[in-house]
């Protein structure tokens, strides 16, 4: 009897029906190793991600990552430009959530130097970050459901996403890379009508959560793709440490925005999402699914309650030190919770006004490690499913 | 045998919901927008291709030290200042101010330090080519013709959709006041050389 | 529990090992003798008053003036909440700070401590060359044994992030300078 | 097609021909899904339902580069990855067309600088045919590349060297 007739016994007996069962005991599975290799130009590893995969028969074996497709040098540019001028890069880390990534920086170079925000400034900065993640859940939807064979969620995802991208234009001008926040606050004050366009956005974007439930969450052809696949245990989670839905999708109720607030989370009211289950074996790929979804309503709370509070916050935006900020001799480490995870930048200063070292702590990085330890041993055709659950942005695995 | 029905109903059923949302969809008001018969649409702040007034341009580097990738080049055969009276700058030539759009990103740190206020984000949104060569926008010679913005070679067309017809005229009034002005930057004038020896004088 | 706490746990549970601490500034640490660290990290992560079981992050910095390379591990201890349905929180957050010589940068590897310190390690050899000794990803070359580089080919010549790295000028036949030769600006 | 170049005379039937294959060529540019970068998401955007690629013909993005004509390189090329664009260029069938699309693929981008592993141009490794500048270009900057494309295409010939006077008559 071969590996994998042993393995799809124990691991997963409920794909074999009785026939398969009788041929693997009689012996009639026959199969050997082979190499395949997924990617770098793949159309669901999102990106230019290469997975070797060491395969027996339709088990996998091993599954080592390959990375730095998109190595674009991000660290080495940091030691190099001012803080203010480096902002623009770290949109291109995370490029799904631009806003997120200069909000991580920006706040790294404050602490390490002192330098005030003005209360609306943070409020705007909420707001930016809590649509942004909006954004970025959208697309990771879309393309998941894409990753499924399943296209329609796609065009829905995109249409909703592009009136997040119209209301970024109209504070900043920019579609995809944003560099709004800066170190200091925010580069400009919310243009005119932008609470009313927001509000209404937010009326219409609400229910579409449960369309996006309807149309692919309970789809019973999903549920079977995605649930009991690709289980990852909260233990392993943290040993591996996976931030963001990864790890709450293993019903670890861990958020930054709890844990450590900043920006002012601590003042509102919401509530953290974790997988529990609901279809499957809790820390699937269906439940770090689902957790992007009830992500997204908890995000609505936060900008309604954020706008209210705009409403009653006159005052300046920028502190404009920011542009001439001196480092201190001294070092950093600041994280704060990105759509993907925690994006975390240590940042030394040697008292010029250029950084003597800037490192990002990617989350999909880390995210993308525990991969060989979840495909080990799963179907080939679940690959595409858990590398996907696991949402990876490729700019900020390889910066 | 019950699941295997039981699958069957389920699948079935959690589709009929779905196709019944994309049911719904197909009388909602559609979403595309008809790119090149209709303008795109396209907020007040959008940074797009550079707007860049010679006239009113000293030649001071400011841009090009901001900007983090370098990929603004300035030359210049003197020093030029501001001439209160008029708001013109005079003194050395302009001989050069290029952006090469190969390198931009269009971040916007530029426009920040201009002292004069003379570099801004455009509403271009298109310079596609089909030479590298053309990625690099060289201003002084667009401010020869009269222009302000580079034009997307499309633009250079006689027939155009109504809106880019506009969005031409547009430009060209915009650029219109400014024209002599824009001609004379390029050539140095006496009251920069006066300038200078004022500032040497100092 | 406070960083000078931590500080003074370790300093009694391994007196000889604690190079120096920095307590002052944005950023507590305590700096670690290399031959000792994966004892250290064990019991970072077992003892019970610590628990330190999320790595959070290794910054490899390239110290130029003191002729040495440093490793910085940022923990956090995660813990579950009173009840099952409260948030997790984090008791304490910590750096420690290896530092090794320039010329011979050999750290243990912590990777059987908390296996997200596996591609992290890798980074940090591949992008500034500290080398980790029986790390489980290593391959033995000429240079001797040493982790796989991750983000550059396995052919890349020197390690980007160090101070004196020069940029290549070209690779496998693709020039590392455009044809139309453009100078930058000089400021 | 280098056996029926330069061997007719622009007659009739030949230009009559051109012209059929051209419209045919033009109007149905398959792309080939080559998501780099951040370029990429905004090539999805061109695919959604906003701005609908598919009103040009250039709608069915192919996983593969055996079905394609287009290769939009949305984003940033590195040296580790330049083999492989060359690869899949070279798994291209004729006529195949080069798309380069941002900064960074046209020269760099914001990377040229400090960039020591990202590739300055990537003509330096595939020919290109159009260039879309912007950072990431606007959905509509990329629609224009489609039709600048589809310009030059309309002025190729069969029985000619296929790119020649192409660019001074495409842009008339």
């Amino acid at each position: 009897m071969s590996i994998v007739a042993d393995t799809l016994l124990e691991s997963r007996p409920d794909v074999l029906t009785d026939l398969d069962r009788e041929a693997i005991e009689q012996g009639d599975v026959r199969t050997e190793e082979m190499l395949v290799n997924m990617g770098p130009q793949h159309p669901s590893t999102h990106g230019v991600l290469r997975i070797v995969l060491r395969t027996d028969g339709e088990m996998v074996l091993e599954a080592i990552p390959h990375i730095g497709y998109l190595h674009r040098c991000a660290e080495k540019i940091g030691e190099n430009l001012a803080p203010y001028q480096y902002i623009p890069y770290t949109d291109r880390m995370d490029y799904l959530a631009g806003m997120n990534n200069n909000l991580a920086f920006a706040l790294a170079v404050e602490r390490l130097t002192g330098l005030e925000v003005s209360k609306r400034a943070q409020i705007i900065r909420v707001i930016f970050a809590e649509l942004n993640r909006i954004a970025s859940h959208l697309v990771s939807m879309g393309a998941y459901g894409l990753d499924m064979g399943a296209f329609t969620p796609f065009l829905y995802a995109f249409r909703e996403r592009e009136y997040i991208l119209d209301l970024f234009e109209s504070a900043c001008g920019a579609r995809l890379t944003y560099s709004y926040i800066t170190i200091g606050g925010v580069t400009d004050d919310v243009p005119e009508r932008f609470i009313d366009i927001c509000r209404e956005f937010l009326d219409y974007f609400e229910p579409k959560i449960a369309e996006y439930n309807n149309l692919l969450s309970y789809n019973h052809i999903f549920v079977k793709r995605t649930a009991n696949v690709g289980v990852i245990s909260a233990g392993d989670a943290l040993a591996y440490g996976l931030t963001g839905p990864c790890l709450r999708g293993s019903g670890v109720k861990w958020d930054l925005r709890k844990v450590h607030p900043d920006c002012g989370y601590e003042e509102y009211e919401f509530d953290v999402p974790v997988g529990r289950g609901l279809k499957g074996t809790m820390g699937d790929c269906w439940d770090r699914y689902f957790v992007r979804i009830c992500e997204m309503e908890q995000s609505v709370r936060i900008l309604r309650q954020a706008l209210r509070r705009l409403e009653g916050t006159p005052g300046e935006v920028r502190n404009k030190a920011g542009k001439t900020v001196k480092l201190p001799s001294d070092a950093v480490y600041y994280e704060i919770e990105n759509p993907r995870g925690q994006l975390g930048f240590y940042v030394v200063g040697d008292g010029s006004t250029i950084p003597y070292r800037v490192k990002a702590r990617g989350p999909s990085f880390c995210n993308l490690s525990i991969t060989n330890a979840v495909v080990k041993d799963c179907l080939l055709a679940d690959v595409p499913a858990i590398v996907g659950s696991i949402d990876v942005v490729m700019g900020e695995v390889d910066r | 045998m019950r699941q295997y029905f039981r699958n069957i109903f389920d699948t079935v059923r959690t589709i009929a919901i779905g196709m019944g949302i994309t049911l719904k969809y197909c009388f909602a008001k559609t979403v595309t927008v008809q790119y090149p018969d209709m303008a795109p649409v396209i907020q007040p702040r959008f940074r797009g291709f550079h707007w860049f007034e010679a006239e009113k341009c000293i030649a001071c580097d400011q841009c090009a030290k901001a900007c983090p990738v370098d990929c603004i080049y300035i030359e210049k055969s003197g020093p030029r200042k501001i001439d209160k009276a008029t708001g013109v700058a005079v003194g050395g030539a302009l001989t050069r101010y290029a952006i090469d759009y190969a390198k931009c990103m269009f971040c916007a740190l530029c426009c920040e330090p201009c002292p004069t206020d003379c570099i801004h984000m455009g509403n271009n949104h298109d310079l596609s080519a089909y030479t590298r060569k053309d990625m690099i926008v060289e201003f002084t010679e667009l401010a020869r013709e009269g222009k302000q913005t580079p034009e997307p070679i499309w633009m250079q067309r006689d027939e155009l959709p109504e809106w880019a017809a506009r969005r031409k005229a547009e430009w060209m009034s915009r650029a219109a006041p400014a024209r002599e002005h824009m001609l004379k930057a390029l050539e140095p004038s006496d009251v920069g050389k006066k300038a200078e020896k004022e500032a040497a004088a100092t | 529990m406070t960083a000078e706490a931590i500080v003074n746990l370790l300093k009694t549970r391994f007196p000889e090992v604690i190079r120096g601490a920095s307590l002052e500034g944005c950023h507590p640490h305590v700096v670690v003798d290399a031959s000792h660290w994966p004892a250290v990290a064990r019991f970072l992560r077992d003892e019970p008053q610590l628990g330190f079981n999320l790595l959070r992050c290794i910054s490899g910095v390239d110290c130029l003036e003191d002729r040495e390379l440093a490793a910085v591990y940022d923990l956090y201890s995660a813990r579950r909440g009173a009840t099952p349905d409260a948030n997790w929180i984090a008791p304490h957050e910590f750096a420690v700070t290896v530092r090794v010589p320039r010329d011979a940068p050999r750290i243990p590897s912590v990777a059987d401590v908390w296996p997200a310190a596996d591609w992290h390690e890798r980074e940090a050899y591949d992008l500034l060359g500290i080398v980790f000794e029986n790390h489980p990803d290593s391959i033995d070359d000429v240079d001797g044994p040493h982790p796989r580089r991750i983000l550059c080919p396995d052919d890349w010549a020197g390690h980007p992030l160090r101070k004196d790295y020069e940029f290549p000028l070209e690779y496998h036949g693709i020039p590392a300078v455009t044809e139309y030769g453009q100078t930058r600006p000089q400021h | 097609m280098s056996w029926i170049e330069n061997r007719f005379e622009e007659g009739l039937i030949v230009t009559s021909l051109d012209w059929a294959i051209n419209w045919g060529r033009s109007s149905s540019i398959w792309p080939m899904t080559f998501g780099l970068a951040c370029c990429a998401i905004e090539m999805m955007a061109v695919g959604a339902s906003r701005f609908d690629i598919d009103r040009f013909g250039a709608g069915a993005f192919r996983a593969t580069p055996r079905q394609s004509d287009l290769m939009i390189v949305a984003g940033t090329v590195t040296y580790k990855m330049a083999s492989r664009v060359k690869r899949l260029y070279h798994q291209m069938p004729e006529p195949k067309y080069v798309m380069a699309m941002g900064a960074c693929t046209i020269g760099g981008g914001p990377y040229f600088k400090h960039g020591y592993h990202v590739v300055k141009g990537v003509d330096l490794v595939v020919p290109v045919d159009v260039y879309v500048p912007g950072c990431p270009p606007r959905p509509e900057a990329l629609l224009e590349g489609i039709m600048r494309l589809q310009d030059k295409i309309k002025h190729q010939s069969i029985a000619r060297d296929r790119w020649r006077g192409v660019k001074e008559a495409a842009l008339t």
